[in-house]
């Protein structure tokens, strides 16, 4: 249907394809990657499998032996698996930015993205969570922080930034759950329509018993609106107090005004460059070369470009501040970074502002899809080794006590088992859920033609009308 | 089919748009007698508030309040204040180009003209500055204004804020030459009109090599103004965060003073371009959706506002840092009302009050909610500075006067009076511009509804 | 009376259908609440509506919203109530935090609300077997009138196939 | 005066709390203590004394190297000049017992609080281990169990009965011998009188043999430590971090001092 529509309201020269030709199409490609399982995805499962399945090894060590394999140590009280928390719960923020903010500013390109985004967003912050609880001396007795009638007649105190952060993280995970889920329910309908025998029944029942009528289309779009604008402030929310976990200290170098904005603008620094990385495998992955166009790369590429720039911004102002201020007990972590870290600050600066600011003007660079996937590498490599330079040095400098840090085996393999884990999720859910949102897609195509003045051929677009 | 016609019309029925045509004419033509006397009127007012005070600060703010350092700082601040909001006001219209909302068109000529403001900026801001430094040189004893040395930070705003005020009449002019060629062409020839425009149209034909050029330069332009507009908000941050005082030792200043600076531009252009669209004979360029977008920009700005002051107090109440607490606290504590003028004309009215639609699309709503947003932005760099700048003077000797309120309508006026004299001689709306939104979208009927097809517009940095 | 039928005329383009549509609302005098547009992509505000009923979405999600704050308030303030123990220099009733818990569990019974509600105006989930047909997934437009008698079902069968449905079916099952 | 007339600089924040001579603590009791550096010789009797005091487990060469030596009370060595003239400076730091401690309020479980004695208590059955208090103590005087605690023969066979082992996870800190406390309190009350002045002290003074330690109630004139409390050599540490501790040290400004 969607290609008839263009053809009659836009003008298009094509006009004479039947519209289930199409739309088949459509369907076919994208619920391919759903429909047909090869070795290859079996290969990769397995790998992340056996990688997270030997993190939980790890984990069971910990249990046993305790806190003490870790590098932890004082004054460093927080290290690998906090970083590991701050830049997973960054990667997670990628998924709003695409979906709700995009929609705000009626970016039209943004429909072939939700989706894989959405659910990096849900698998990303799965493994985020996990961080902090595993990361305490008695993990066992976790449930000690979550609000409940209990047996020690005490609850948690809401005074602790952990509390909020617990908050911010179960709150984000559910919206963005129910955001992802609101979307995908006409896709399992399409689904239950093209499949038989188990996955017939078992996308009847995610569906719920979609039709596509137009009260449930009516609906879907103001919820779609409602979750839009709301979202937003969640994840944005969800980082600041991530920041304030350090910021709300009195540690010289975490004890800052800027973190929350400077946390929340790096999560999307982040979280964009995973983006490009989740976009190139997938497009790969699934030959969805048609829907990934270079334009969707060139317009990812562009807004890391800003928020490279906006992050460099924040990054800057953070230690310029306490820089030119040189207040004794504020100046020496940064005389730490400088010294014993200038490695890992070179990193940061390498791969997050040097390469960045090096290719991304170049429209040649931003069209091509493993160029981009190299770039988000780098940004995330950055992004790392930045959380790294947040969490160690001023730690390391504290007011009376100064200590030094080495990561143990155990760091290691806990952070290469979060890969795994996030690696293990996804995977899994490319099995079970289209990774271009059809509807979506469709929408597009049926708001998008071309314009015919004489020769020059112009792009219009149906304008979205706005959220009120 | 529909026809192309609708999607692109020809200039020549932007030309006939007598909405279109108003603003060259008013340029042109003597104005009727009644308009003429209230222009002079409203001239002759804005130059003697000027004056007036121009006069309380050199008669009697030297002899007498040289050791008032509140005097001199709320001065100072005032200023501050309109060069903040100024520059948010273009810097407000670079991000309507790089957003190409398609709304902007009648607006960004008029929020570009404020960047004239500049001129009497750089006139003003060194000899107050250096006032001040004489003054403490002479009269107190006391050292109590650390940060315009500590900080040295005076050369930085020097070349920030300029750089930003230059970009900006450069746009400004760029812009215009469109609109010089239609005055030169349509001045009768040999008149003082006619040489004037002829010189500053820079024999502007319309080639498409000149348009695209013209396309480029402002592309460039629109994205150096946003980094030179928030390198120089930044640096008045600056100004503060790097004192020696702990107590302004916050690195979130320079992105507050940056938000703060454009939602003031928000509010101050919403009062422009409806006072503008008043005087303008033969209907509004101004739709609902001019009002509405506004009003929807401010709710973001205002949550960015709020979030970053929050940030701000929350960090001291949380570390309980006694250099930090002591000044976030005495905020609240010596300050109470100006702190609850403050956070309502600042969060408070411009999100939740934008939030009811009945507010955010009428004039009146709209206007009404700037003026209480500009009141709290004041107010704002009011509590950020004066009573900081000088710990070991009496509060009452901080507190705003009658002589610096004088200065604060001085500066207002100024501010009026740089839109009456520029609205003189430059188009307060483009001319080219204008017609641009209609010959870019058109309305269909789709099945039973009708919707809206544009043009999907390159951005600005495509060229 | 006779057993309750739909019919259902499929469209491949969008205009025949919007025709039917108005055909079957203005000249055959059918109910909105008997009308159902279905298809696989959502049309522009507008664009084939037949339905006409209100949603309180907005308000659920307004009122869900002051309902968690005051479950923020209760946990946050009521904990710091039940237990008097001074932590650092904080005053046992602490407004940030009781401000931020708040904040947090407002977004999360606003848009909780609006998920739930949004999914209950929609009438779903209803899994019973219900008025489709499994080509609308493949970009076909589906009309679906709702009629109690023969000549009523033939009348619209009629204006259906006059207005260019390329498949016509009755269908029994329930309409909702 | 009127608000009008007070200057910034006049204005106290909050919780820059007065030191003790004008301030009035709502506790009945103030437990405090006083460490005379001018006589501390750096002997390191507190830090042994107060391990076997109170059960601290024993890291091991190793884990100490690795920064995770277990001392609830160590004394800090500063080099003062070069040689030949260098001098050795001493200090012990322990938990300060802040008022304001910044440990306090970032406990998620309520494992750290204020006790109603003005105590900075630590309840380890509470504790999960999330080391933030351990992160934002200024003092860095929190120790955390990274394994289960061991102690090797003959240690294990002398363990405190008053005091608890702690589990591995759990975050612990001095407590200013709160069992003493306990005791000397019940003590008085099976004899049905009030607690007798200087009548106990910790492990840690009670072990310092040039007595540079004394520990008591500061608010009560008759015990020893209430004079030193306000001796004109006092300061606290880190005192621009605003935590007004309950520990004061006295250091006389010596000559060379001024002459290096």
């Amino acid at each position: 249907m969607s290609g008839p529509v263009v053809d009659i309201e836009l003008g298009r020269e094509e006009a004479k394809s039947p519209p289930h030709a199409s739309t088949s199409k459509i369907n076919l490609d994208l619920t391919r990657n759903v429909l047909d399982t090869t070795w290859k995805w079996w290969a990769v499962l397995a790998f992340f499998a056996a990688l997270t399945g030997y993190g939980l090894l790890v984990v069971c060590y910990q249990f046993y032996e305790g806190m003490g394999i870790f590098g932890n140590r004082r004054p460093e009280y927080w290290a690998m698996p906090i970083i590991n928390f701050v830049f997973w719960a960054g990667v997670a923020l990628s998924g709003t930015m695409i979906s709700a903010i995009l929609r705000l500013v009626h970016a039209g390109w943004r429909r072939q993205l939700t989706r894989m985004t959405e659910t990096l967003t849900l698998c990303a912050l799965a493994v985020a969570g996990i961080f902090p609880l595993q990361h305490l001396g008695r993990n066992w007795v976790f449930f000690w922080l979550l609000p409940y009638p209990n047996e020690r007649q005490l609850w948690p105190s809401y005074r602790s930034p952990l509390l909020w952060d617990a908050s911010a993280i179960s709150v984000y995970l559910a919206t963005s759950f129910m955001f992802w889920y609101a979307g995908l329910i006409p896709d399992f309908a399409v689904l239950r329509d093209r499949t038989i025998g188990w996955r017939n029944s078992l996308y009847t029942a995610l569906s719920l018993g979609w039709r596509g009528t137009d009260r449930e289309w009516k609906r879907l779009r103001t919820l779609s609106g409602i979750l839009t604008v709301l979202i937003i402030p969640v994840f944005v929310s969800l980082h600041t107090i991530v920041g304030w976990d350090f910021g709300m200290s009195i540690v010289p170098g975490w004890h800052s005004s800027i973190f929350a904005p400077y946390f929340v603008c790096g999560a999307l620094y982040s979280g964009c460059g995973a983006v490009l990385i989740v976009m190139c495998l997938v497009r790969h992955a699934f030959q969805l070369q048609d829907y990934i166009l270079p334009m969707h790369f060139d317009n990812i590429g562009k807004i890391l470009f800003s928020i490279s720039l906006l992050w460099f911004y924040f990054f800057a102002g953070d230690a310029w501040s306490d820089w030119f201020t040189n207040d004794p007990n504020h100046v020496s972590w940064l005389r730490f970074m400088f010294g014993g870290y200038k490695w890992v600050l070179s990193t940061i600066m390498f791969f997050g502002i040097v390469i960045p600011f090096s290719t991304l003007p170049f429209h040649k660079i931003r069209t091509s899809p493993w160029p981009m996937l190299m770039i988000g590498l780098c940004v995330n490599v950055a992004m790392y080794t930045e959380r790294v330079s947040v969490v160690i040095p001023p730690a390391a400098r504290d007011w009376l006590t100064w200590g030094d840090y080495t990561p143990t085996w155990a760091d290691l393999s806990v952070s290469a088992a979060a890969i795994g884990l996030f690696g293990f999720l996804y995977t899994l859910l490319t099995k079970f859920v289209p990774m271009i949102s059809l509807w979506e897609h469709k929408e597009g195509v049926m708001t998008e033609g071309d314009e015919h003045v004489d020769k020059a051929v112009l792009p219009v677009v149906i304008r979205e009308e706005a959220i009120s | 089919m529909f026809k192309h016609a609708n999607i692109l019309r020809s200039p020549r029925s932007v030309a006939l748009d007598p909405l279109a045509n108003e603003p060259i004419r008013m340029v042109l033509e003597e104005p009727s007698s009644r308009r003429l006397v209230k222009l002079r009127l409203a001239t002759t007012v804005c130059a003697v508030l000027v004056i007036v005070a121009g006069g309380v600060i050199w008669l009697w703010g030297y002899p007498t309040q040289k050791n008032n350092p509140g005097f001199w700082h709320v001065t100072l601040v005032s200023l501050l204040f309109w060069l903040s909001v100024t520059q948010g006001m273009f810097a407000l219209s670079c991000l309507l180009r790089v957003g190409h909302g398609s709304w902007r068109y009648p607006l960004n000529r008029l929020l570009d003209m404020s960047s004239l403001f500049g001129v009497w900026v750089f006139l003003l801001l060194p000899p107050l500055v250096e006032a001040r430094h004489r003054i403490y040189a002479l009269g107190s004893s006391e050292e109590s204004d650390t940060i315009w040395r500590l900080a040295g930070p005076l050369a930085w705003d020097a070349v920030a804020i300029g750089t930003a005020y230059v970009a900006g009449w450069a746009l400004l002019f760029l812009t215009s030459l469109p609109d010089f060629a239609i005055l030169r062409d349509r001045s009768e020839s040999g008149s003082k009109q006619e040489r004037l425009y002829r010189r500053l149209a820079l024999n502007w034909r319309g080639t498409e090599k000149q348009w695209r050029s013209l396309r480029l330069a402002e592309g460039v332009l629109v994205v150096g103004i946003i980094v030179a507009f928030v390198a120089s908000q930044t640096v008045l941050g600056w100004d503060f965060q790097l004192a020696a005082a702990r107590d302004w030792d916050s690195s979130i200043f320079a992105p507050l003073y940056t938000i703060g600076s454009l939602l003031g531009g928000t509010a101050l252009a919403v009062l422009v371009m409806t006072f503008v669209d008043r005087t303008i004979r033969g209907g509004s360029f101004l739709t609902i959706r001019q009002y509405d977008n506004l009003g929807r920009v401010m709710i973001a700005l205002g949550l960015v506002w709020f979030y970053f002051r929050w940030c701000d107090y929350l960090t001291a109440w949380y570390g309980r840092l006694p250099s930090e607490w002591l000044i976030q606290n005495n905020r609240v504590t010596a300050f109470p009302i100006l702190a609850a003028i403050m956070v309502i004309g600042c969060f408070g009215v411009p999100v939740f009050g934008n939030m009811i639609r009945i507010f955010r699309t009428t004039r009146a709503g709209l206007c009404t909610i700037s003026v209480i947003v500009l009141i709290g932005l004041a107010v704002q760099r009011y509590l950020d500075t004066v009573p900081t700048f000088a710990p070991n003077y009496p509060l009452a000797a901080l507190k705003p006067t009658i002589p610096t309120m004088v200065i604060f309508a001085g500066l207002t006026a100024l501010f009026v009076l740089t839109y009456l004299l520029a609205a003189k001689y430059i188009p307060i709306m483009s001319w080219w511009g204008t017609g641009k939104e209609g010959t870019r979208t058109a309305t269909r009927s789709f099945g039973n509804g009708t919707v809206t097809v544009m043009v999907a517009d390159p951005p600005v940095w495509e060229t | 009376m006779s057993v309750e039928t739909t019919v259902l005329g499929l469209f491949e383009e969008i205009d025949p259908a919007t025709a039917a549509l108005n055909r079957l609302q203005d000249a055959e005098r059918i109910d909105w609440r008997d009308l159902m547009v279905m298809s696989s992509v959502p049309f522009p505000e507008g664009v084939l509506e037949a339905d006409r009923s209100k949603s309180r979405l907005p308000l659920i999600t307004l009122i869900f919203a002051f309902v968690g704050i005051a479950v923020g308030l209760a946990l946050a303030g009521g904990s710091f109530a039940l237990y008097v123990l001074r932590q650092g220099a904080k005053p046992v009733l602490s407004g940030p935090p009781i401000g931020i818990i708040s904040y947090e569990f407002m977004m999360l019974s606003a848009l909780t609300a609006a998920f739930f509600s949004a999914l209950y105006e929609m009438r779903l989930p209803s899994w019973r077997s219900s008025v489709y047909d499994a080509r609308i997934s493949e970009g076909y437009i589906g009309i679906a009138a709702r009629c109690d008698d023969e000549e009523n079902a033939n009348r619209i069968e009629n204006a259906l196939r006059e207005s260019g449905a390329v498949d016509i079916r009755r269908d029994h099952r329930s309409f909702e | 005066m009127p608000l009008s007339q007070k200057r910034l600089s006049d204005m106290k924040s909050v919780n820059a709390k007065p030191s003790l001579e004008e301030e009035s603590t709502p506790y009945v009791r103030k437990w405090g203590m006083v460490i005379d550096l001018d006589r501390c010789t750096g002997c390191h009797a507190c830090e042994s004394a107060c391990a076997m005091e109170n059960n601290v487990p024993v890291g091991g060469a190793e884990q100490a190297h690795n920064g995770r030596l277990y001392q609830w009370i160590r004394v800090e060595r500063y080099w003062e000049g070069s040689f030949p003239n260098v001098k050795a400076r001493f200090m012990p730091i322990l938990c300060q017992q802040c008022d304001n401690a910044p440990c306090e309020p970032v406990c998620p479980v309520y494992a750290t609080y204020h006790n109603p004695e003005g105590l900075n208590a630590m309840i380890y059955n509470r504790c999960v281990g999330t080391r933030y208090c351990g992160n934002n103590c200024p003092y860095s005087v929190r120790m955390f169990n990274w394994f289960e605690p061991t102690w090797d023969e003959p240690l294990d066979q002398q363990l405190n009965p008053d005091v608890t082992v702690r589990e591995k996870g759990v975050m612990e800190k001095c407590s200013f011998c709160i069992q003493r406390i306990r005791r000397a309190e019940e003590r008085a009350d099976a004899e049905g009188r009030d607690l007798e002045p200087d009548e106990f002290t910790t492990a840690c003074a009670s072990a310092c043999p040039p007595n540079a330690i004394t520990f008591g109630d500061v608010k009560d004139p008759r015990w020893s430590v209430n004079k030193l409390y306000n001796d004109p050599r006092r300061f606290r540490l880190l005192e621009d971090a605003g935590t007004s501790p309950s520990v004061v040290y006295l250091k006389d400004i010596d000559q060379e001092d001024s002459s290096v």
